[in-house]
C-alpha cells in the first residue's frame, strides 16, 4: 500500500471524527455557551444511551445484518429495571439483560439458523417488544418509578470525576468493543462474514452461531441501555426509544461502516453518536428554530454529513479496486 | 420513527376572537403554596430575563402550535430578554438534553411541558443545581412541588374524561353502545381520559356499554380508519368517545362513509376544543366537546412573575375546563383555537 | 495404501436436476486423484456433498474407518479435510493475511489476536510458496490469480489429512502452476490424500495418481491415472467413441486468420496510475491478439480499459477510426466493443435470473420497441444462441446459479455475441471449462474471427494464446514489452518475452 | 447432463408451493376465520373499506418493491406523503389539476433527490432516504405551517369516496397502478434492467446498462408514487394532515413488499406478491381491530404473523442477508 493509500484509508476511517471536530470547531466560535464545562458534560451523558446501543448496531452492521428491534427493545429494558428493582437491585440489572438477551436470541437464532432477512426479523420483533411492554404495563399506563437511593438508580444518576456513570459504562464497553472487534477471533470472523457470508461458511468459520451472537450481544446492549436510561431518570417511562434504531443506524454509517458489511469501527460510531448529538445541542444553542425547520436542519445535516463519509470513502476504495 | 401528536391542556374563560387565557379553577386557590425562599431561588425581573421553554412535541397540531404562539406571545408582551424555545420531538431523552442545554445556555426560569409525567428527573436535578424555578404545564408531574418545580398549571384530564362520560349519557340517554378512540398508548393523557371516562359512565349509566377501545394515536387519519373498522363489525354502535378533537373528526368521515349520520344515528363526544370541533357542535355533528385551553401564556408568566418577585404562588393550578355543547358553541366557536 | 475418505452410493438431486447418483470416491494416504468430467458433470457437488456445504440425499461417508456426515464446512475442516472450492471464495475487504488466517489466527498469552505473528507468518508461508505479497493489502485489490494462490496456501497450511481442490489452477500461470505442484507433492509426501479437479489434461497426467471420471452425476470410471491414455479419458469425459475423439486435434484454432487491413480497433497510450502505463494495442478485422504476461501484467486492466470500465488519466480507443469516449461501457459497446470479463461470478452472471434474461440482458434495448421488451425477438436470439454454443441448461428459464462453470461462461458469451459486437474482448474465455465446451469455445472464437471480428484474447494457458493468436503483445508491470507477429508467434518466443522480465525480479 | 425429475417428492414440493404461495393461503386463512368468527364480515361494505383502507399502503408498497428489486430501501415515502399532503391545499385555489400535479412533481423531486444520492453520490439507500424521512416530514410541516387543512375541493373529495362500477375510485387507482407496475416490471426494458441491477450490480455496468439512469427512475417512481399515495390519503380524510399522514408508511409498505415474497437482498420483483402481502397485512389489523384487542396483544400478534409468513417463503438458497 501507498502512503497515499495508507492515508486515503486513515480519513476514510476517521471521516467522522475530523467531521466531528470541524463541526465542534465552528460550534466553539459560534456560540458561547458550547465550549463549556457543563455543556460537554451534558452532551457525554446524553449521548451514551445512544452509544451503548449503536454499539451492538455495529457489530450487527458489520456482519451484513441490521437490528431494527433495539428501540422497543431499549423501551423494554427500562421498563423491566424498573419492574424489577422492587424485587432487588441485582433483579433490576439482570432482569433487563436477560429478557432483552432473549429477544437479541429468537432473532439471531431467526437470521443465523432460520436464514430469515434481519431487517423483516427485527422488524417483526420491534413491534412484538413494544407490544410485550404494553402488556407489562398495562397498555403503557403503569410506569414503575425507581428509588433514588438504589445503587442500580446511581449506575444511571452518579457522577464520578466529573462525568456521569453512564458515561464511564460507554467508555468502558466501546474499549471493550474495540478489543473484541479487531482484536479476537469472534470480531475477526464478524467482519468475515460480513465481507462475505458464503465465503466464511466454506472457509469453515461458525457462521450461524456468530452471527446469533452478534444479534443477543445487541439486545443485551439495547436493553442496558434502556436500564440505565431508566436508572438516569429514575422511571420506566413506557414511550422512550420510538425511532432510536434509525437514530442507531445513522449513527453507525456516519462512523463509516458500510451498510453492506465487511468493513467498520467501533469508534467511528462512536464519534459518530457524538456528532447527532452535537447537531441537536447546536440546534438548541440557536434556540429559536421552530420544530419544523429542526427537523429539515437534522436531515439535510444528516445528507451532507453522509455524502462526505461516502466521498472518503469512495476515494479510499478507488485506490485499492483492481 | 414518526411521532404522535396528542394534546392536553386546561380550559377557562375565554375572550373574542382569538381566544382567552386561561383561568384558574375557583376554590382551588386553598391549596399550598410556593414562594422563593421555600423554593431556594432568588428574586428576579422577568423583563430582562433568559427565559426557557420546552416544548414536547412538534407544533403540528392546534394544541402545541397555540401553546408556543401564547407563549412566545406572553414573553414578548412581558418583554422577556431572551426566550430560549427548545421542542423534544416526542422524545423523552431529548427533552432532558433540551432543558439541560437551556440551563446550560444561561436560562434563568423554564417553563416546561412535559413530554411524561415520569422520566425528567434528570433536568428537574439539572434546574434544581442551580436554583432556576421550573413552572411545568399542561402535564402534571409526579414529582414533589415546589422542591422539584414550583407549580404546575393545567387541566385534570381525569376530569375531562368524567365530563365527556356525562355528556354522552346524557346523549344517549344511559343506555347505548360506546367506542373508545384511545390515543396512543402508554401516554398519560390516554390514560387519565380513559380512566375518567369509563369510571364514570359504569357509576353514572351502567347500561352504556362499552363495546370497544382501540387506539387512534391522536391522528384524524387512524381515528378514521379505526372507526371504519368498528362500524363495520358493530353497525348497531350509538356513541362514539374521542380522546382528542382529530380523532372525532376523522370518526365523523367514517361514520359518514358508512351511511351513519353523526348527531343522529351516532353521538359524538371529544375532547380538546379546537375550533374544527367546537363548529362540528354548531353544526350539529358532534354532541359536546370538553375544551383544553392551551393559551398557557399569560397565566405562566404570571405565575413565574408572582412568585419571582417574591411572592407565594399556588403549586397545583387547576384551570377550569370549558365545555362546548349545542347551547353555546354558536357563540364560542371564535374563541376555540 | 490405507483409504481416508471413502464415499459410497452418494446421490444428490436439486429441484429438477439429479446432479449425483450412486457415485462412490475412495481417497487414500499420500495420494493424488484427479476427479474429472464435462462441465455439470457433478464434480463441485460431489465435493460439496463430502464437505458438508449440501446433505446428501442418499450415499454414506467414512472418514478415517468410521461412519460421518458432516453438517457444516466447519465440521469438516475441524476433523481435518481442508477445501479450495471452485471459484476464489476468501473474504475480499479483509487483508490477505487474515484471508489466509481466518478462524486460526495465531493469538497472543491475552487470547487477542496477535497482528505482527500473523503478518510474519503470512508473510513467510506465501514466500514459501513464491508469492510475494504485501500481506496487509486488502485481498481484493490483487489479482484472480494471486487469490487462487492465497486460497490454496490456506488450504495447505492447514494440519489436513485431506486436501481438496476444486479447479485451483484455472487462474494460474504455467509458473504458478509449477509452484502449486510443488506444494502438492508436499502434501503427497506428507501422507496427505489430495483430490484435484481440473479440466487441463495436462496437468492431471503430471501429478495425479489415479483418477475417478463423472459423467452426468454418474460414476464412469475409477482406476489408476497411468493405465487411461489421454484420449480414452476424454472419451469417456465426453461419452463419445474413441475414433471420434482421435479425429480431433488438441486445441480447437486453426490458427492464422485472414486479417482486414485497416485495424478495427486501435487502442493507443492507455494510461492509468498504477496499473497501466502508455499501452497500445491494435487489432484488425478478422485479427485475434492475444495478450501475453504473467500474473498481474496488466492484461485485465488493459482490456477493461478498452472497454470503459476502468477510468483512464491518458490514451485513447477508436475503432473503426472513430475516437470512443473513454470510460463508459455503454459508449464501448454501442461503438461495438464487448468484454468477457474475468471474474465471472462477481462481474458476470446474475445467478437469480434465468438463462435468458441473462443473455438478452445488453442486447434488451435492441431487442424492444418503445420500452416494451419483444417476447418473441427475445426468445428467438436466446434460442440461437443456446444452439450455437450449445448451452446446456433444462430450459432457457433455468437460473444461471444453478449452471455448471462452462455453461455460465458460455451464457456470458451469448450475452456479447447477441451484440453484433466488432471487437470482443475475451478475459479468460476458457477459464474453468471443460475440453469439450473448451473446444468448442475456441472453435467459436476461430469462427468468429474469420467472419471478421477483431478479438483480444487473455488466457493463463500459453498454448490457447499461441495457437490461438496471430499477434500477442506481451506485457510487464502495465507496460508493453514487445509484440510478437508473425512466425514470431510461438511457445519458445512468448516465454522469451516472458523470461526477459522475470529475469528483471 | 441434467434430468427432469418427474414427481418431486411431497414434502418438498408443499414448502416449495408454500415458499411461492404463502401468502394467498394466509389471505385465505385469514378470510375463512373471519367468515366464521367476525360479525358482519362477509358484506360489500367490508370489502370496500378493507380496500380502501389498504389503498394508499399499497400503491406506496408498489414503488417500494421496484426500489427493493434494486437492492435498495426508500424509507422517505411516508415523509414524501406529507409533503404531496401539505402541497394540495396550496394550489387548489388554481384547480385540483395543477394541485395534484404539483404535489406529483414534488414527489418526483423527492424521489430524484433520493436517487442523486445513492446513484450519484453513492450514498447507501437506508441513509440517503433516513434524511428525507428525518428532513421531509419537517418541510411538510414548513409549507403547511404546521396547520392541518380541510379539503372543501369537491373533485378532490370525489376521488375519496366516489364509487366506480360499486368499489371505490381509489381502490381502482390502486389496481389499476398495480396492473402498471406489473406491466413495467416484465415486459419493459427499465423493468428487466432493474432486476439485473439489483441481482448483480457490476456486472451489470460491465454488460452497459445505464445504471445511474436506472436507479434514479426508480427512486424518482417511488416518489411519485408516494405522492399519489398522499393524495389519496388525502383525498379520503377530507383534509390535508402533514402531521400524520404517512406516518410510519415505509415499515408498512416495507412489510407488505417483504411478505409478499420480493427479497431484500434485490434482484427479484413481486407486484402481485407485493398486492397480497398489502392485503394480508390489512386483513390483519383489520381482524385485530374488529376483535377489540388491545394494542399489546395486537402488536404481538402482528410480529408472529410477519415472521412466519417471511419463514414459510425463505428462499432455497436461503440467502439469509
Ligand atoms: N445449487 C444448485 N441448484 C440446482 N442445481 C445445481 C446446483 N448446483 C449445481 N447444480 C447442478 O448440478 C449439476 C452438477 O454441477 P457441478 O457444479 O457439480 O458441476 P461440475 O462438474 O463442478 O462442473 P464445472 O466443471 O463446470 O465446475 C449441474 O447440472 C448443475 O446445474
Ligand atoms: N504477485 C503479485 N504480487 C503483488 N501484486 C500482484 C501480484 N499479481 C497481481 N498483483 C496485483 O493485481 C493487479 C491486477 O492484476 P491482473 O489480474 O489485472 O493482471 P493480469 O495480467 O490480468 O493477470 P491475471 O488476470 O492473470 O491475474 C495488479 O495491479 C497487481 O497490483
Ligand atoms: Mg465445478
Ligand atoms: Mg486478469
Amino acid at each position: 500500500m501507498t502512503r497515499a493509500e495508507r492515508l486515503a484509508g486513515l480519513v476514510q476511517r476517521r471521516g467522522s471524527i475530523v467531521v466531528l471536530a470541524l463541526v465542534v470547531l465552528i460550534a466553539s466560535v459560534s456560540f458561547d455557551a458550547f465550549p463549556t464545562i457543563d455543556n460537554a458534560q451534558n452532551i457525554a451523558i446524553q449521548s451514551s444511551f445512544l452509544a451503548i446501543v449503536a454499539l451492538g448496531m455495529t457489530f450487527v452492521i458489520i456482519s451484513g445484518g441490521i437490528d431494527l428491534s433495539v428501540g422497543s427493545v431499549y423501551a423494554l429494558g427500562g421498563v423491566l429495571a424498573a419492574y424489577g428493582i422492587q424485587f432487588g437491585s441485582l433483579v433490576g440489572l439482570l432482569l433487563p439483560l436477560v429478557v432483552c438477551g432473549a429477544i437479541g436470541l429468537l432473532n439471531g437464532v431467526l437470521v443465523a439458523y432460520g436464514r430469515l432477512a434481519p431487517f423483516i426479523v427485527t422488524l417483526a420483533t420491534l413491534l412484538g417488544a413494544r407490544g410485550l411492554l404494553l402488556a407489562i404495563t398495562d397498555e403503557g399506563s403503569t410506569t414503575r418509578l425507581m428509588d433514588r437511593e438504589d445503587w442500580l438508580t446511581q449506575l444511571g444518576q452518579g457522577t464520578f470525576l466529573g462525568l456521569g456513570i453512564p458515561v464511564w459504562i460507554t467508555i468502558g464497553l466501546f474499549a471493550v468493543g474495540v478489543v473484541v472487534l479487531q482484536r479476537t477471533r469472534f470480531g475477526h470472523s464478524t467482519l468475515a462474514i460480513g465481507g462475505s457470508r458464503e465465503a466464511a461458511a466454506l472457509m469453515g468459520l461458525p457462521v450461524a452461531r456468530n452471527t446469533m451472537l452478534l444479534y443477543v450481544g445487541s439486545g443485551m446492549l439495547a436493553g442496558l441501555a434502556g436500564a440505565l436510561a431508566a436508572a438516569y431518570s429514575a422511571s420506566g417511562v413506557t414511550i422512550v426509544g420510538e425511532g432510536l434504531e434509525l437514530d442507531a443506524i445513522a449513527a453507525v454509517v456516519i462512523g463509516g461502516t458500510l451498510l453492506t458489511g465487511g468493513a467498520g469501527t467501533v469508534g467511528g460510531t462512536l464519534a459518530g453518536v457524538l456528532l447527532l448529538r452535537v447537531i441537536q445541542n447546536v440546534i438548541n444553542q440557536v434556540g429559536t428554530l421552530s420544530s419544523h425547520y429542526q427537523s429539515v436542519v437534522s436531515g439535510a445535516f444528516l445528507a451532507v454529513v453522509v455524502a462526505v463519509q461516502s466521498y472518503l470513502s469512495r476515494a479510499h476504495l478507488r485506490g485499492g479496486k483492481r | 420513527a414518526c411521532t404522535k401528536s396528542e394534546d392536553t391542556g386546561g380550559g377557562g374563560g375565554s375572550t373574542p376572537g382569538t381566544g382567552g387565557a386561561q383561568v384558574a379553577q375557583t376554590g382551588a386557590a386553598d391549596g399550598p403554596t410556593c414562594d422563593l425562599e421555600q423554593y431556594g431561588a432568588e428574586e428576579l425581573d422577568l423583563s430582562n430575563a433568559v427565559v426557557g421553554f420546552s416544548q414536547s412535541e412538534k407544533e403540528a397540531n392546534p394544541f402545541r402550535i397555540a401553546e408556543t404562539e401564547s407563549i412566545k406571545a406572553e414573553a414578548a408582551a412581558v418583554g422577556v430578554k431572551n426566550l430560549l424555545t427548545t421542542n423534544a420531538n416526542s422524545q423523552l431523552n431529548k427533552q432532558i438534553s433540551d432543558i439541560q442545554d437551556m440551563i446550560n445556555k444561561g436560562a434563568q426560569a423554564l417553563i416546561v411541558a412535559p413530554l411524561n409525567s415520569d422520566g425528567l428527573e434528570p433536568a428537574l436535578d439539572a434546574a434544581r443545581a442551580k436554583n432556576i424555578p421550573v413552572i411545568t404545564v399542561d402535564r402534571k408531574l409526579n414529582a414533589e412541588p415546589c422542591q422539584d418545580y414550583v407549580s404546575f398549571l393545567g387541566s385534570d384530564f381525569v376530569e375531562q374524561g368524567k365530563r365527556a362520560a356525562q355528556e354522552m349519557a346524557e346523549a344517549l340517554g344511559n343506555k347505548g353502545k360506546v367506542a373508545i378512540l384511545l390515543g396512543t398508548s402508554g401516554n398519560n393523557v390516554t390514560t387519565d381520559r380513559t380512566n375518567g371516562f369509563v369510571d364514570e359512565m359504569a357509576k353514572i349509566a351502567p347500561d352504556v356499554e362499552i363495546i370497544a377501545q382501540q387506539t387512534g394515536e391522536f391522528a384524524r387519519d387512524k381515528g378514521q380508519q379505526v372507526m371504519e373498522q368498528i362500524i363495520q363489525a358493530q353497525p348497531d354502535i350509538n356513541g362514539v368517545y374521542a380522546e382528542n378533537d382529530e380523532m372525532a373528526l376523522g370518526a365523523l368521515v367514517a361514520l359518514r362513509s358508512a351511511g351513519k349520520v353523526p348527531g343522529q344515528d351516532v353521538q359524538v363526544v371529544s375532547v380538546d376544543g379546537t375550533r374544527g370541533a367546537v363548529q362540528k357542535v354548531v353544526d350539529g355533528e358532534m354532541y359536546a366537546v370538553v375544551e383544553s385551553n392551551p393559551r398557557f401564556g399569560p397565566l405562566a408568566f404570571e405565575t413565574l412573575q408572582t412568585f419571582l418577585s417574591g411572592e407565594p404562588v399556588q403549586q397545583d393550578i387547576v384551570i377550569s375546563d370549558k365545555l362546548y355543547t349545542k347551547e353555546n358553541a354558536a357563540d364560542e366557536v371564535g374563541n376555540a383555537y | 495404501m490405507e483409504a481416508v475418505l471413502a464415499a459410497t452410493s452418494i446421490g444428490k438431486r436439486f429441484p429438477g436436476v439429479v446432479a449425483l447418483s450412486d457415485v462412490d470416491l475412495t481417497l487414500r494416504a499420500g495420494e493424488v486423484h484427479a476427479l474429472v468430467g464435462e462441465n455439470g458433470a457433478g464434480k463441485s457437488t460431489l465435493i460439496k456433498v463430502l464437505t458438508g456445504v449440501y446433505t446428501p440425499d442418499d450415499g454414506t461417508l467414512e472418514y478415517l474407518g468410521e461412519r460421518k456426515r458432516f453438517a457444516r464446512p466447519l465440521d469438516a475442516q475441524a476433523a481435518g479435510i481442508s477445501t479450495v472450492y471452485q471459484e476464489v471464495n476468501l473474504v475480499p475487504l479483509q487483508s490477505v493475511a487474515s484471508n489466509v488466517f481466518l478462524g486460526r489466527e495465531p493469538r497472543n498469552r491475552f487470547g487477542l489476536l496477535d497482528f505482527r505473528a500473523m503478518n510474519a507468518q503470512a508473510t513467510q508461508l506465501l514466500d514459501s510458496y513464491g508469492i510475494r505479497v504485501d500481506v496487509t493489502r486488502p485481498l481484493r485489490t490483487l489479482g484472480m490469480g494471486v487469490q487462487q494462490m492465497v486460497a490454496v496456501a490456506r488450504a495447505a497450511a492447514t494440519e489436513a489429512r485431506v486436501v481438496i481442490l476444486d479447479e485451483p489452477t484455472s487462474s494460474l500461470e504455467p509458473r504458478e502452476v509449477d509452484t502449486l505442484f510443488a506444494i502438492i507433492e508436499r502434501l503427497r509426501a506428507d501422507g496427505v490424500a489430495v483430490l484435484y479437479v481440473s479440466h487441463r489434461l495436462d496437468e492431471l497426467y503430471r501429478i495425479c495418481d489415479r483418477v475417478t471420471v463423472l459423467r452426468d452425476g454418474r460414476l464412469v470410471h475409477s482406476g489408476a491415472m497411468a493405465d487411461l491414455p489421454r484420449l480414452k479419458l476424454v472419451a469417456m469425459m465426453l461419452g463419445r467413441d474413441l475414433e471420434e475423439v482421435q479425429r480431433e486435434g488438441a486445441t480447437k484454432f486453426e490458427g492464422e486468420h485472414a486479417a482486414g487491413q485497416a485495424p478495427v480497433l486501435a487502442a493507443s497510450g492507455l494510461s492509468a496510475k498504477h496499473r497501466l502505463d502508455d499501452v497500445d494495442v491494435t487489432v484488425r478485422p478478422g485479427e485475434i491478439v492475444g495478450l501475453g504476461g504473467l500474473l498481474g501484467a496488466g492484461r485485465s486492466e488493459t482490456v477493461m480499459a478498452i472497454a470503459g470500465a476502468l477510468p483512464l488519466d491518458s490514451g485513447e480507443v477508436n475503432v473503426d477510426g472513430k475516437r470512443l469516449r473513454t470510460g463508459s461501457v455503454a459508449a464501448a459497446m454501442r461503438a461495438g466493443v464487448v468484454m468477457l470479463p474475468e471474474d465471472r461470478k462477481a462481474d458476470g452472471i446474475l445467478p437469480d435470473l434465468s438463462v435468458r434474461e441473462n443473455i438478452a440482458l445488453a442486447a434488451l434495448p435492441r431487442l424492444s420497441a418503445a420500452g416494451l421488451v419483444s417476447r418473441r425477438r427475445q426468445d428467438s436470439i436466446v434460442d440461437t444462441f443456446m444452439k450455437r454454443l450449445r448451452i446446456k441448461a433444462a430450459s432457457p428459464d433455468q437460473r444461471v446459479g444453478e449452471l455448471s462453470g462452462g455453461n455460465q461462461q458460455k451464457v456470458l458469451l451469448a450475452r456479447l455475441l447477441c451484440m453484433q459486437p466488432k471487437v470482443l474482448l475475451l478475459d479468460e474465455p476458457t477459464r474453468g471449462i471443460d475440453v469439450g465446451a473448451k473446444a468448442e469455445v475456441q472453435a467459436l472464437i476461430d469462427e468468429l474471427a474469420k467472419d471478421g471480428l477483431g478479438v483480444v484474447l487473455i488466457s493463463s494457458e500459453f498454448d490457447e494464446v499461441v495457437e490461438g493468436s496471430d499477434a500477442i503483445v506481451v506485457l510487464r508491470e502495465g507496460k508493453v514489452v514487445t509484440r510478437l507477429e508473425g512466425d514470431n508467434v510461438n511457445e519458445a518466443a512468448l516465454l522469451a518475452a516472458l523470461a526477459e522480465d522475470s529475469r528483471d525480479d | 447432463m441434467t434430468e427432469v425429475v418427474a414427481a418431486p417428492r411431497a414434502n418438498a414440493g408443499t414448502r416449495a408451493w408454500l415458499r411461492d404461495n404463502g401468502v394467498y393461503a394466509a389471505i385465505v386463512v385469514l378470510v375463512a376465520y373471519n367468515l366464521i368468527f367476525t360479525e358482519n364480515f362477509a358484506t360489500m361494505a367490508n370489502l370496500s373499506t378493507q380496500l380502501v383502507q389498504v389503498a394508499p399502503v399499497l400503491i406506496v408498497a408498489l414503488g417500494m418493491a421496484l426500489v427493493i428489486g434494486t437492492e435498495g430501501v426508500d424509507l422517505s415515502v411516508g415523509s414524501v406523503m406529507a409533503i404531496a399532503a401539505a402541497i394540495l391545499p396550496l394550489y387548489l385555489g388554481y384547480g385540483v389539476l395543477p394541485a395534484v400535479l404539483l404535489a406529483l412533481v414534488a414527489g418526483g423531486l423527492c424521489g430524484a433527490l433520493n436517487g442523486t444520492l445513492v446513484a450519484v453520490v453513492g450514498i447507501q439507500p437506508i441513509v440517503a432516504t433516513l434524511a428525507l424521512l428525518v428532513g421531509g416530514r419537517g418541510l411538510a410541516l414548513v409549507f403547511a405551517d404546521g396547520q392541518m387543512t380541510v379539503i372543501q375541493n369537491d373533485s378532490l373529495l370525489g376521488l375519496g369516496t366516489g364509487e366506480l362500477l360499486g368499489l371505490p375510485v381509489i381502490v381502482w387507482l390502486a389496481a389499476a397502478l398495480a396492473a402498471l407496475v406489473w406491466l413495467l416490471v416484465r415486459y419493459t426494458t427499465f423493468g428487466r434492467q432493474l432486476v439485473a441491477i439489483g441481482g448483480n450490480r457490476s456486472a451489470s455496468a460491465l454488460a452497459g446498462l445505464p445504471v445511474r439512469r436506472v436507479l434514479m427512475t426508480t427512486y424518482v417512481i417511488s416518489g411519485v408514487l408516494a405522492a399519489v399515495a398522499g393524495i389519496v390519503a388525502t383525498a379520503r380524510l377530507t383534509a390535508s394532515d402533514p402531521s400524520a399522514i404517512g406516518n410510519l408508511y415505509e415499515l408498512s409498505a416495507i412489510t407488505a413488499v417483504v411478505v409478499g415474497g420480493t427479497p431484500l437482498s434485490g434482484g427479484r420483483v413481486r407486484i402481485l406478491g407485493t398486492v397480497a402481502g398489502a392485503v394480508l397485512m390489512q386483513m390483519i389489523t383489520a381482524t385485530l381491530i374488529k376483535h377489540n384487542l388491545p394494542d399489546s396483544t395486537a402488536q404481538m400478534v402482528q410480529a408472529a404473523i410477519i415472521v412466519l409468513a417471511v419463514y414459510l417463503q425463505r428462499s432455497r438458497a436461503g440467502g439469509g442477508q
